[in-house]
């Protein structure tokens, strides 16, 4: 645990560096655009974020297809699968607010029903859906069966709706919204180009610790497995050991079940 | 299976011609849920008129939403879906009752709606063809999701806030394609409502297909 | 300018939040795995 | 002696509470078993892991032939189950409920009646919608479908629950015919009178284990299990 720990370490140090290098580049360092002006500086983080929100959602589409796959279960996809919803459902929101002001500042409405957004905008209820759905169910077999199902049927219906919002806004929108800008000026193709790095790792960052703590939970509950095997044959007890003088007989009897059983789920 | 799955319906059908439930309850909410539409518009008529459609699919929404709860409480009310897992009845089988069941309560509700629709907003139906395959055609998709995640949730905790969470956003491209394809149908709109059709058959198909796959599982796991 | 400012703090804090979220759930669930052992609510 | 069941070091979770601590059972063809014990003891986990609905998380366990965790979908068409509700459907007729189970198991439409017949829904009782029937006479009829489901392995949870003098008698009979007959009776009940001499073995459970449920070399099955077994218990899972 201590190795991957420096390596964590050392990529979330990495992940606050690049930030700031980013920060920088992005806030002071880069001018303004001749078109957008000072409002370009929004682009040096939107566009990475909703990125990275795609990322997260296609990791728990990907571990959900996999864990799905009977050759190759295993509890690390569905891991992959939570960590990736979750950290994606963040950036998501991240995606929605910042987008939100960008469309005030440069189109002065807070929202508008374009594909993009609306596509945005239901990914992030179906991920809010998906996350309760897991919070939901105790057991990890049929919490990691059925959350996977559904995030499958949900992939299935995001592209039912990219197309859907795509037909919809090309009924009603009648302005394109991303005009194209004449001359990107260099430093803010390299400014642009390194909020994707930074966000990335700090994306790859999030996804790390998020999987590494629904490890840790499911190792506390299967190590509290036996504790709680033994605390529920000691409720017995009172009864069986007045009426039962064999009783510790099939509590030590058991015990080699245990160990069986502390077996499987370790296997697990 | 299609045996199983004529058990099934008839044995929902049977029990909502005693329980009255959908008439009594699910229609008389669907056309308060118009009535407040209405209310909330302030009598804007062209505005109403041009809104119908969106309309009539949020109060399809919601009532199906009540449709398919109402279908899981009569299995979990008395432990009866125990005895559904322990039958011998294909899944696959079970799901398309169930959904059949549910469609065919929607239909009925759809007629009803329409008839608000045209009373209240003053709406004129037309293009007949395709408002009634659009219709029949999302009200399959409606039961399909609406029966696989109800089955999914049958046994979790806090399931009847739970299914609205999980049910509203997927049926979002339903009442996307299904507004936009009646728009189209009542010539509120240019677009090409046989495209949106296209959408309507791809989801029912997908949750149909999903749906007799994996209700097996989804009605195991507790 | 106001926009900018407001984009990338909104941004930052929420991932920040989030961030200090998992960490800190994390380290409890250390704690509770190395110290006291294994203890189930 | 043939074993309709058997379980070995039973573990069974509801959530992260462990229902079933590695539990022991044997249940043999043609007995009725009874499953004492106090309240949250384990009896109904026991049941429904005998029914294919509660997975092990580990230990052991057949029943009729099949594995109740792998092999659930085809263990379950042969047991009948009558949990703590009796998965009644309200708004149907007795007879509508009793039809419904006996088509579903693919049942000859005969056996509705006579199920029907048998725990004494005769006249207008079988018009009667279910929701509208007395405590007592929903558990007949939960009963009843049980019967009409013909199954091999009966596994009722209190089924004396709200029954009459009467119909207690009724009860017994019909179960005393099904072990007859070959098929097993798992009954788990605390009421300890009602159903002693009904049984041909009791066992005790306390704290999600059966405390004396393995059957001894050399005992015929029929005959009660001593309360208090001499055999020391690692001789006892050998046997099996």
């Amino acid at each position: 645990m201590s190795s991957s720990s420096s390596l964590t370490r050392a990529l979330g140090i990495s992940a606050l560096a690049a930030v700031a290098v980013n920060a920088w580049w992005g806030l002071s360092l880069s001018p303004p655009d001749k078109v957008q002006g000072q409002l370009v500086r929004i682009l040096y983080v939107h566009p990475a974020v909703a990125t990275m929100c795609y990322a997260g959602f296609g990791l728990c589409a990907l571990g959900s297809i996999c864990w799905l796959w009977p050759r190759t279960r295993s509890p690390r996809w569905d891991r992959l699968a939570v960590a990736g919803a979750e950290v994606g459902a963040v950036f998501c929101a991240a995606t929605l607010i910042t987008g939100s002001i960008w469309g005030k500042a440069a189109w002065g409405v807070w929202w508008t029903w374009d594909a993009r957004l609306t596509l945005t905008a239901i990914l992030f209820a179906l991920s809010l859906g998906y996350l309760a759905l897991r919070r939901a169910v105790d057991n990890p077999h049929s919490r990691a069966l059925m959350s996977s199902a559904v995030a499958l049927l949900m992939a299935l219906t995001v592209v039912l709706d990219h197309y859907a919002t795509a037909w919809f806004a090309t009924l009603h929108q009648h302005t394109t919204l991303f005009k194209p800008s004449p001359s990107i000026h260099g430093w803010q193709l390299v400014t642009m180009c390194w909020s994707f790095v930074a966000l990335g790792l700090v994306f790859a960052w999030m996804v790390v610790h998020r999987y590494r703590l629904e490890a840790l939970e499911e190792r506390y509950e299967s190590e509290g497995y036996l504790v709680a095997i033994e605390a529920r044959r000691a409720e017995g007890q009172p009864v069986s050991a007045a009426a039962r003088p064999e009783t510790g007989r099939v509590l030590v009897g058991s015990a080699a079940s245990a160990e069986r059983a502390e077996a499987l789920v370790e296997d697990k | 299976m299609w045996r199983d799955a004529a058990l099934v319906a008839g044995k929902d059908l049977r029990v909502e011609g005693r329980a009255k439930v959908a008439v009594n309850q699910v229609a008389p909410y669907a056309l308060v849920v118009l009535l407040l539409f209405g209310f909330a518009f302030d009598q804007d008529r062209p505005l109403l008129v041009q809104a119908a459609p969106g309309l009539f699919w949020m109060a399809v929404l919601f009532s199906g939403l009540l449709a398919v709860q109402r279908s899981f409480s009569i299995e979990s009310a008395d432990g009866a879906i125990d005895a559904l897992r322990l039958s011998r009845l294909e899944p696959a089988g079970i799901f398309i009752g169930k959904v059949v069941a549910v469609a065919a309560q929607l239909v009925v509700l759809e007629a009803l709606l329409a008839f608000g629709v045209v009373v209240l907003f003053q709406s004129r139906l037309g293009g007949a063809g395709l408002l009634v395959a659009s219709t029949l055609v999302s009200t399959a998709g409606v039961a399909a999701a609406g029966v696989a995640y109800g089955a999914l949730c049958v046994g979790l905790r806090a399931r009847e806030t739970l299914l609205p969470l999980l049910l509203s956003p997927v049926l979002a491209p339903v009442v996307l394609a299904a507004t936009e394809a009646w728009r189209a149908a009542l010539g509120l709109s240019r677009g090409d409502g046989w495209r949106w059709l296209g959408i309507l058959a791809c989801f029912a198909a997908i949750y149909l297909a999903g749906g007799a796959i994996g209700f097996g599982a989804l009605i195991e796991e507790t | 300018m106001n926009y900018v400012w407001a984009a990338w703090l909104s941004c930052g804090v929420l991932l920040c939040v989030y961030s200090f979220r998992t960490l800190w759930r994390e380290r409890t669930l250390r704690r509770l795995l190395g110290k006291k052992g294994p203890q189930w609510p | 002696m043939v074993l309709t069941a058997r379980l070995r070091s039973a573990v069974a979770l509801a959530g992260r509470y462990p229902v079933l601590a590695g539990t022991d059972l044997d249940v043999t063809a043609g007995e009725v078993l009874v499953l004492k014990g106090p309240n949250g003891a384990g009896k109904t986990s026991i049941l429904r892991v005998l029914a294919g609905l509660l997975p092990l998380s580990a230990g052991d366990a057949e029943v009729l032939g099949l594995d109740p965790t792998a092999d659930a979908r085809a263990l379950r068409p042969l047991v009948g189950l009558l949990g703590h509700q009796n998965g009644l459907y309200d708004d149907l007729t007795a007879e509508q409920n009793v039809r419904f189970v006996a088509r579903a198991a693919r049942r000859s439409p005969d056996v509705v009646p006579s199920a029907l017949e048998r725990l004494g829904f005769g006249g207008r009782l079988r018009g009667a919608p279910a929701g509208k029937l007395s405590a007592g006479q929903r558990r007949r009829l939960a009963i009843a479908c049980v019967l009409a489901k013909g199954p091999r392995l009966w596994l009722l949870d209190e089924p004396h629950a709200g029954l009459d003098v009467e119909h207690r008698e009724l009860l017994d009979d019909l179960l005393r015919e099904v072990a007859a007959g070959g098929s097993s009776v798992v009954l788990a009940s605390h009421e300890q009178h009602a159903t002693v001499r009904l049984a041909d073995r009791v066992v005790t459970m306390a704290g999600g284990l059966v405390l004396d449920g393995v059957i001894v070399a050399g005992q015929p099955p029929g005959t009660p299990a001593p309360s208090c077994p001499d055999v020391p218990r690692a001789e006892v899972t050998n046997v099996a």
